[in-house]
C-alpha cells in the first residue's frame, strides 16, 4: 500500500512542480513581471505548438532531428567505446593518442559544423557525422579511463579461469564500464542534441534545430520555447530509454537507495 | 530594460555601447566613418562608445533590449518587430538602404545564364539562414524572375564564410551573400554577380526600397539624454557624407579606423566590395520615407493591424536627422529617386 | 585491494613455449625464487631463496605465520606477477604470463559481481568451448555439490561469505585443472561443511589426480588432507621445513585424527611452527 | 605532453633488485621513445596532409594554410590585446567552471542522501540536460546582457551535466562495505565525504574534470562567438566575416592548446590525489 | 559486495532518542527479529524470530552453519540494516540509524584502500575528536600489539590477507566500544597469531568489560572465549541452542582445551550443529 502510494506520489508531485513553474510563468507574464517580449508566454506558446501540432511541422521537425540525433549519437557512442576500447587495453596506443584527443577535446567543435557540411553536404550525413564527432570525444576519454577501474583481482580469477581477451573484455571490462558508458550515455545525450541542433542551424529547412533559429530570427521566444519544449519531450523520453538501460545493465549491483 | 548604466561626469552614461551585426562590415561604412566625431562625444560627455559585434542583427538589438548596450545598429524589420512587442524604439538615423546583399552564381554559369535569375530554377541556392535579409532577397529575387520558390532547393549555409567554399565545391549555384563573400568569390573566380540589392536600380523593381540599417535607440535613452542622442545623429550623418562620394577605395580606407583597415587588408577585394556597396549610401540621406516604411515591412511578417498600431507610428523618427543637417550646416545630398516595385 | 600484480595485461603471450611438457618434470618447480617489492621508497624482500617441488598428482600444504608470502608464492605460479630472481616452472616450462595450467582460489574472493553463482560456475567451462547448456547444466551439479542448489541464481552480493567462497572453489574444481592452487579455501566455513568439503576434494582429488598446493592455517586440516607439508618461515619467507604425512589413502577425516602418526605429525609441525610465530613477533 | 586518461602504463610495481629495475627503466625510455616518435610521425603526416589540401582552391578557403596560421598566430602572439582576449576567455571559463563544479558537487551531496528527492529531480535534471544550450546563449544575451555574468552562466551551464553524471555514478559504484565501516566506526557525515566518498570518486571527478575544462573553454568561446567583442571567440567571429580562415583556424587551435595545457595541469593533480592506487 | 542492506542514509538521525542509558538494561536485547530479503522477485528469510540476549560485560559467541544470517544479526545490530519484524535493542534503546555504541569487525575487511594501515587504525579516535598526534601515537602502539609494527605504513593493497583482518581488529578494539561485533576476525589467521591475538582480545575484554558478540567457525574458539555460545539453524536462520561455558576466569586458552568442562561443552555443541548442518544440507 505505502509502496503503491510512493509510486503515485512522485510523479504527482513531478507533475506538480511542472504546473507550479508554469503557473509562475503565466502569472509573471499575466502581472508584466516578465515581460513577453523577452520571455514569452505559456499561451503564446501552447498555441504555437497546437499550431505546429496540426499542421505537421512539429512531426516532422522532432523526426528530423530525431533522425540525425540517434543516428550520429549510436555512431559516435559506438566509435567512442571501440576506441576507448583500444586505448584502454594498449597504453602505447593511448600514450600516443593522448595528445591528440586532448587537442580535439579541447577545440571547438560546435562551430565547425559549416567546414562539415561544405565537404559533406548540407544533407544527413554531414549532420550525422557533426554529432558522431562532438560525442565520441568524450566517450573515448570517459571509457579508455574506465579501464584502469577495473578491479585487478577479478581480471586476473578470469584469465586463469581461461578467458581469451574477448572474453575478458565480455565478462569484466564490459560489466565494469557499464557503469561509465551509461554515465557517459546521459551525458552525451545531452551534447549530441546540442550538436544535433547546432547542426540544423545551418543547413537545414526542417528539424527542431530549423525552428528555433526561425523564432530568433523572426524574434519571436514563444516560437522558441515551443521548439525546446518538443526538445525537453524526446530527452526525456530518451533518458528513460537510458535508465532503463541502466536498470537492466546494473541489476546486479547491490540495492541503492 | 536593464540596470540603469553608471552615469558619466556630465550625467551622461559612463559608457556608450552600440551594439551592431557583425564588426567592421563595410556596409556600416557611415558609422566607422564618424569616428573623430564619436570621439568628441567620448570628450564631450567623459564617456566612452565601444561597438560591441554580434554574429546576427537580432543579437545587437537582443543586447540593447537586454540592456547592455544603449545604442543598436541594426535592421529596420528587427528593431521594429521588438518596438511592437517590448520598450518604445525609435530608428533615429538610417545607414544604407537595399538588402546589403549581393547574389552570386558559380562561374561555371556565367556565359550560359549571365545574370538571368530565372535560369537558375531548379537549382541550389543559398543564403546564411532562415528568416534572414539574405533569404528574403533572394527569395523576392527569384519570385520577381517567375520562380516557385517552395520547388527550390534551399540551403541556409549558415556563416558567411561558408559562401565561398559552398559555391566553389558546387554545393550551391547560386547564393545572396554579404558584400565582402561576393566580392571575395568574384576575386577568386569562384563566381560571378548576378544581382546587386543595393543597387535601387535593379533591386527597387523587386523589392521595393528597403531601409537597411540604422541607429535605434530606446526613447527612454532619447529622454534622458536628448542631446547626447542628437550628438551621435550628427555624428552619423557626419559620416554617412563623408563616405558617400568616394569612389575610390583606397581613400575610403583612409577615412576608416585603423581597425577596418586591417581587416580589409586586400586591396582588389575590397575595390569590388566598395563598388557593391557604395549605391546603398548613394540612395539616403539619412532619412527614411513612408513608402519605404511600407516596402520594407512587406516583407517582415508583421501581424495584421501591427502596423497601423500607434507604437509603430512613432517607430520611424527622422526629427533627428532633419535637426542634424540645421546644426551641421550641411546640404542634404541628393537622393536617388524612390522606386517601388 | 588485491595484492598488487604485475599487470597481466602487458604480456598477452599467454602460449607457453614449452607447451610440451616434459613427462616426467615435477608438476611445480620453484628453484631460488625472491620476491621484492618497493614500499615507500625501501624495497621489502617478502619471500627469499625459496625452493619447492610438487610432484604430479602430488597432494602439498604449505603453513607459515600470517605475511610470511605464501600468497605471494602463488601469485607467482599462477603468472600473476614475475619473481625477481630463481625460476618458476609447471610441467617442466618455466611459467611465461598466466599459466593456463592452474585453478587458482583466492584468499579474497574474486567471483564477478555482475554474474549469478551458476553463470560463474559455468564460466570457466564456457571459456573452454562447452556449449551454454552443457555448461550450466555442470555447474548446477557443482553448486549442489558444495551445498549451493537453492543459491544458483542470487548474485554474489546476495551470499553469505561462506557462500562466496564456496561458489569459487566449484568454480575453480569444475574445471578439472592439472595444478589447482587454494588460498585458505576453507576458512570461512563452519566445521561441518568444511569437513564435508574437505571430504569432496579428496575424492575429486584421488579421482583426476591434480598436484595441489594448499595453504592453510589449520594445521589439522593441513596434515589430514596432505600427502606433504612445507612450514615457512616469517619474512622473509622461505621453506624451513618439509614434513611427509605417513598416512594411508584413503583416509577417513575424521577418524584419522585419533591416528598416532597423525598426532605424531601435527605436534612435529606445531612445535616448528611454533617457534617461527614467535620469532616473527619479536622482530 | 602525454594526455592519457586510460590506465597508466601499467609497469611492475614492484621495483626488484638493481639490476631488473635498472632494466625497467631502459624499457620504459624505450617505450617513450617510440611513443613520441609515433606521435611526431602523426604530427607530420597530419600537418603534410593539411598542406596538401591548402593547395587546393576550395579548400584553402575553409580550413586555411599551416603556413597561413603560422603567420597569424605570430602575430597574435606580439600583440598585447590578443593576450588580454585569451585572459578573458580564459576568466570566463575558469569562473563558469568553477560555478558549475560547485553546483554540481553540491547537488550530488544533497540527492544522494536523500533519495526521494533524487528520484523526484532525475527528469528534470534530464530535461535541463538536454536543452540545447546553444539555443538559450541568444536567450542569455537576452536576460543578462553581454557582459561576463552571461557567459559565466552559459559555461557553467554547459558543463555542469557532465560532473553531475559524472560524481553522481562515482558515488554509485562506491563500496558499500567501507562505507558501512566508517559509520560504525563513528564518522559523521562530512568526515564519510572526505575519507569515503572523495576517495573513492576521485577518478570519476578527475576525468570530469578534464572533459569539462574542454568544455568550459568551448562554452566560452561559443558564447563570444555569437555575441561579445573581446575574446578568442570573437576574434574566430571576426575572423569569419573578414573571410580569413588562418584566422579561424589559429582560434581554435589557440582554444583547443588553452585546453591541453589545463589538462596538463589536471593531470598533475590527478597524479597528486592517486598514489595510492597499485597502478 | 557487501550483503545489501536496507538504505541507512535514509535516516539521518544518528542520534539515538534513548541516548540515556536503561543502567540494568542488557546490551543487547534482540526480540523477534526477521529479515526477509527480496531476491530475484521471490522473497527470502534470511533470518526469523530471533530471540538474543547479551548482558553488560557477557562475552557471547554465536555459531551456525554458513549461510544462516549471522552477519546479517550483526549488520541489525549495527544499525546498517532494518529488522523486517521485531525489536533490536542495545542498552535498553532501539537501534535507529548507525549504531554509535558498537564497534563491528566485518567479515570482508573493509580498511580505507588510499589510507596506510596506521592511518586507518587512527581513523576512529580521529573521530571522536583526539589530535593528529595522539591518535597516531595509540595506533602506532595497536598495530604494535597485532604484530604489525613494520608495517605502519603499508597500504591495505601491500599487506596480506592475515595483516589486513588484524588492522581491522586494531581499529575497533583502539577506541574501546561498549559493544563490539566480531565477525570471523580470526579466521584468516595462522594459529599461532590467532592464539595471541585471542589472549590480548580477552586481556583487554577483562579491563573494559564490553559485551561482545563473537562470530566463528571454530567451536574450540568459541567455547575458550565465551561465557555462552548461541547455536542457530540452518536458515531461515534461528538461535536452536544457548551452552552456558561453565569455565572460570581468568582462562589460559593453551591450558583449557584439556578440561573436562571444556571438552564436554565442546562436544554438546558440536553434536547439535551437526545435526543442524546436516538438516541444512539436506533442504
Ligand atoms: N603489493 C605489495 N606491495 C608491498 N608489499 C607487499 C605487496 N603484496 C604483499 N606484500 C608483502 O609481502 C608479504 C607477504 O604477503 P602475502 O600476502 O604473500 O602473505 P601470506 O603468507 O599470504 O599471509 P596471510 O596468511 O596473512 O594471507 C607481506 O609482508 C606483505 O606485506
Ligand atoms: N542482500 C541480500 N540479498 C539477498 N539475500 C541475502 C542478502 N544478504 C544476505 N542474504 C542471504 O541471507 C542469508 C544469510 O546471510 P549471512 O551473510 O547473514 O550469512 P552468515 O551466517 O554470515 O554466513 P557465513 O558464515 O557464510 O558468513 C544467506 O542465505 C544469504 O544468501
Ligand atoms: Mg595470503
Ligand atoms: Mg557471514
Amino acid at each position: 500500500m505505502a509502496r503503491l502510494l510512493r509510486a503515485t506520489l512522485m510523479p504527482l508531485a513531478q507533475l506538480g512542480l511542472v504546473v507550479a513553474l508554469i503557473g509562475i510563468w503565466a502569472w509573471g507574464s499575466v502581472s508584466g513581471w516578465l515581460d513577453d517580449f523577452s520571455f514569452g508566454s505559456p499561451w503564446d506558446t501552447g498555441a504555437q505548438l497546437s499550431a505546429w501540432l496540426q499542421d505537421g511541422t512539429l512531426l516532422e521537425g522532432a523526426v528530423a532531428t530525431l533522425q540525425v540525433l540517434l543516428i550520429g549519437w549510436a555512431i559516435g557512442m559506438a566509435v567512442g567505446v571501440v576506441v576507448g576500447t583500444v586505448l584502454g587495453l594498449s597504453s602505447f596506443a593511448n600514450r600516443v593518442a593522448g595528445p591528440y584527443l586532448a587537442f580535439f577535446n579541447g577545440m571547438p567543435r560546435l562551430i565547425l559544423y559549416p567546414f562539415l557540411a561544405i565537404w559533406l553536404g548540407f544533407d544527413l550525413t554531414s549532420k550525422v557525422t557533426m554529432v558522431a564527432m562532438v560525442i565520441s570525444v568524450p566517450v573515448i576519454l570517459t571509457v579508455s579511463s574506465g579501464f584502469r577501474e577495473v578491479d585487478a583481482d577479478l581480471l586476473a580469477n578470469v584469465r586463469l579461469l581461461g578467458a581469451g581477451m574477448p572474453q575478458t573484455i565480455r565478462d569484466v571490462y564490459g560489466p565494469s564500464l557499464a557503469i561509465w558508458v551509461v554515465s557517459t550515455a546521459r551525458v552525451t545525450l545531452g551534447y549530441a542534441f546540442q550538436a544535433a541542433i547546432a547542426a540544423e542551424f545551418v543547413g537545414a529547412s526542417v528539424g527542431l534545430g530549423y525552428l528555433t533559429v526561425l523564432g530568433q530570427e523572426r524574434l519571436d521566444v514563444n516560437q522558441i520555447w515551443a521548439a525546446l519544449v518538443a526538445v525537453v519531450i524526446i530527452a526525456w523520453a530518451l533518458d528513460g530509454l537510458v535508465s532503463a538501460a541502466d536498470r537492466r545493465l546494473l541489476r546486479w549491483m547491490p540495492a541503492r537507495g | 530594460g536593464g540596470p540603469d548604466p553608471a552615469r558619466g561626469p556630465t550625467g551622461a552614461p559612463a559608457e556608450v555601447a552600440i551594439a551592431t551585426s557583425g564588426t567592421w562590415i563595410t556596409t556600416f561604412a557611415p558609422l566607422w566613418a564618424a569616428a573623430p566625431e564619436m570621439a568628441e562625444i567620448e570628450q564631450k560627455y567623459g564617456t566612452t562608445i565601444s561597438y560591441p559585434g554580434f554574429g546576427k542583427g537580432n543579437d545587437a538589438l537582443t543586447a540593447m533590449l537586454g540592456g547592455s548596450a544603449a545604442v543598436c545598429n541594426c535592421s529596420f524589420n528587427t528593431a521594429l518587430k521588438a518596438a511592437l512587442a517590448k520598450d518604445q524604439l525609435a530608428y533615429v538615423v538610417n545607414i544604407n538602404k537595399g538588402a546589403g546583399t549581393v547574389a552570386v552564381a558559380a562561374t561555371r554559369f556565367e556565359t550560359e545564364r549571365g545574370t538571368d535569375i530565372a535560369a537558375f530554377d531548379g537549382g541550389t541556392w543559398g543564403f546564411t539562414s532562415a528568416g534572414s535579409i539574405s533569404e528574403i532577397s533572394l527569395r523576392l529575387a527569384a519570385e520577381h524572375a517567375g520562380i516557385d520558390w517552395s520547388v527550390q532547393d534551399t540551403i541556409a549555409v549558415g556563416g558567411m564564410s561558408a559562401f565561398v567554399p559552398a559555391l566553389q565545391s558546387g554545393r550551391v549555384d547560386i547564393a545572396m551573400m554579404d558584400v565582402a563573400s561576393a566580392a571575395q568569390a568574384i576575386e577568386d573566380g569562384v563566381g560571378y554577380p548576378v544581382l546587386n540589392t543595393n543597387d535601387l536600380s535593379v533591386f527597387g523593381p523587386i523589392g521595393g526600397t528597403l531601409l537597411g540599417n540604422g541607429l535605434v535607440l530606446p526613447e527612454a535613452f532619447l529622454n534622458d539624454y536628448p542631446e547626447l542622442s542628437q550628438d551621435l545623429v550628427n555624428a552619423v550623418v557626419t559620416g554617412l557624407g563623408r563616405v558617400r562620394d568616394v569612389t575610390d577605395p583606397d581613400e575610403l580606407l583612409a577615412l576608416m579606423p585603423p581597425g577596418f583597415r586591417e581587416a580589409r587588408a586586400d586591396s582588389p577585394t575590397f575595390a569590388r566590395e566598395w563598388a557593391f556597396t557604395r549605391p546603398a549610401f548613394l540612395s539616403t540621406d539619412g532619412s527614411s520615407s513612408d513608402q519605404e516604411f511600407r516596402d520594407t515591412t512587406a516583407h517582415g511578417d508583421f501581424g495584421e493591424g501591427e502596423l497601423s498600431s500607434p507604437r509603430a507610428g512613432r517607430f520611424l523618427d527622422n526629427s533627428l536627422v532633419d535637426q542634424a543637417y540645421q546644426q551641421l550646416g550641411l546640404p542634404r545630398p541628393v537622393v536617388e529617386p524612390q522606386s517601388t516595385p | 585491494m588485491p595484492p598488487a600484480t604485475t599487470d597481466i595485461r602487458n604480456d598477452g603471450d599467454d602460449v607457453r613455449p614449452g607447451a610440451v611438457d616434459v613427462p616426467d618434470a615435477p608438476a611445480i618447480r620453484i628453484t631460488g625464487v625472491n620476491r621484492v617489492f618497493t614500499r615507500g621508497g625501501s624495497s621489502f624482500t617478502a619471500i627469499r631463496d625459496v625452493h619447492l617441488e610438487v610432484q604430479q598428482g602430488e597432494f602439498l600444504s604449505v603453513v607459515g605465520p600470517s605475511g610470511c608470502g605464501k600468497s605471494t608464492l602463488l601469485n607467482l605460479l599462477a603468472g600473476l606477477a614475475k619473481p625477481d630472481g630463481g625460476t618458476v616452472e609447471t610441467f617442466g616450462a618455466p611459467v611465461r604470463g598466466v599459466n593456463p595450467d592452474v585453478g587458482f582460489i583466492f584468499q579474497r574472493d574474486a567471483l564477478l559481481p555482475w554474474r549469478t553463482a551458476v553463470q560463474n560456475v559455468a564460466l570457466p567451462l564456457r571459456y573452454r568451448g562447452a556449449d551454454k547448456r552443457a555448461a550450466t547444466e555442470k555447474a548446477r551439479e557443482w553448486l549442489a555439490r558444495v551445498g549451493l542448489a537453492k543459491f544458483t541464481d542470487s548474485y554474489p552480493h546476495q551470499l553469505s561469505g561462506g557462500m562466496r567462497k564456496r561458489v569459487a572453489i566449484a568454480a575453480t574444481l569444475v574445471y578439472e585443472p592439472r595444478i589447482i592452487l587454494m588460498d585458505e579455501p576453507f576458512s570461512a566455513l563452519d566445521v561441518q561443511t568444511r569437513t564435508l568439503m574437505e571430504d569432496d576434494l579428496l575424492k575429486l582429488w584421488s579421482a583426476s589426480r591434480p598436484a595441489v598446493l594448499f595453504i592453510t592455517h589449520d594445521l589439522e586440516e593441513a596434515v589430514g588432507l596432505s600427502d606433504r607439508v612445507v612450514v615457512m618461515s616469517a619474512s622473509p619467507g622461505h621453506v624451513i621445513g618439509d614434513h611427509v604425512v605417513p598416512l594411508e589413502r584413503p583416509r577417513d577425516l575424521l577418524e584419522i585424527r585419533f591416528d598416532q602418526q597423525f598426532t605424531e605429525t601435527h605436534e612435529r609441525i606445531w612445535d616448528q611452527l611454533r617457534t617461527e610465530v614467535v620469532r616473527s613477533r619479536v622482530d | 605532453m602525454s594526455t592519457d586518461l586510460s590506465p597508466r602504463p601499467v609497469t611492475d610495481p614492484s621495483g626488484g633488485p638493481a639490476d631488473r629495475s635498472a632494466d625497467r627503466r631502459r624499457a620504459r625510455r624505450r617505450t617513450t621513445v617510440a611513443v613520441v616518435s609515433t606521435q611526431l610521425t602523426l604530427l607530420a603526416v597530419l600537418l603534410g596532409g593539411w598542406a596538401l589540401l591548402a593547395r587546393d582552391d576550395v579548400w584553402i578557403n575553409l580550413v586555411g594554410s599551416p603556413a597561413g596560421v603560422v603567420d597569424q598566430l605570430a602575430e597574435w602572439f606580439a600583440d598585447s590585446a590578443f593576450w588580454l582576449d585569451v585572459g578573458l576567455t580564459g576568466l570566463e571559463a575558469a569562473l563558469g567552471y568553477g560555478l558549475g563544479v560547485l553546483i554540481a558537487v553540491i547537488l550530488v551531496a544533497v540527492i544522494v542522501p536523500l533519495p526521494f528527492l533524487d528520484r523526484f529531480l532525475a527528469p528534470f535534471i534530464a530535461m535541463a540536460n538536454a536543452l540545447p544550450k546553444i539555443v538559450l546563449a541568444p536567450l542569455f544575451i537576452l536576460w543578462l546582457g553581454f557582459s561576463i555574468t552571461s557567459k559565466v552562466l552559459f559555461v557553467a551551464a554547459g558543463i555542469f551535466f557532465l560532473i553531475f553524471y559524472g560524481v553522481y555514478s562515482g558515488v554509485r559504484s562506491i563500496d558499500h562495505v567501507l562505507l558501512d565501516n566508517a559509520r560504525v566506526l563513528g564518522a559523521t557525515r562530512g568526515r564519510i565525504v572526505l575519507d569515503v566518498y572523495l576517495p573513492s570518486i576521485v577518478g570519476w571527478l578527475i576525468s570530469s574534470l578534464r572533459l569539462s575544462s574542454a568544455w568550459a573553454l568551448t562554452a566560452a568561446v561559443v558564447s563570444e562567438y555569437l555575441g561579445s567583442n573581446s575574446g578568442i571567440g570573437y576574434r574566430i567571429a571576426l575572423a569569419q566575416q573578414t573571410l580569413d580562415p588562418s584566422a579561424v583556424i589559429a582560434g581554435i587551435v589557440t582554444v583547443a592548446v588553452l585546453a591541453v595545457l589545463v589538462d596538463q595541469l589536471l593531470v598533475l593533480v590527478e597524479r597528486r590525489y592517486t598514489q595510492w592506487r597499485v597502478f
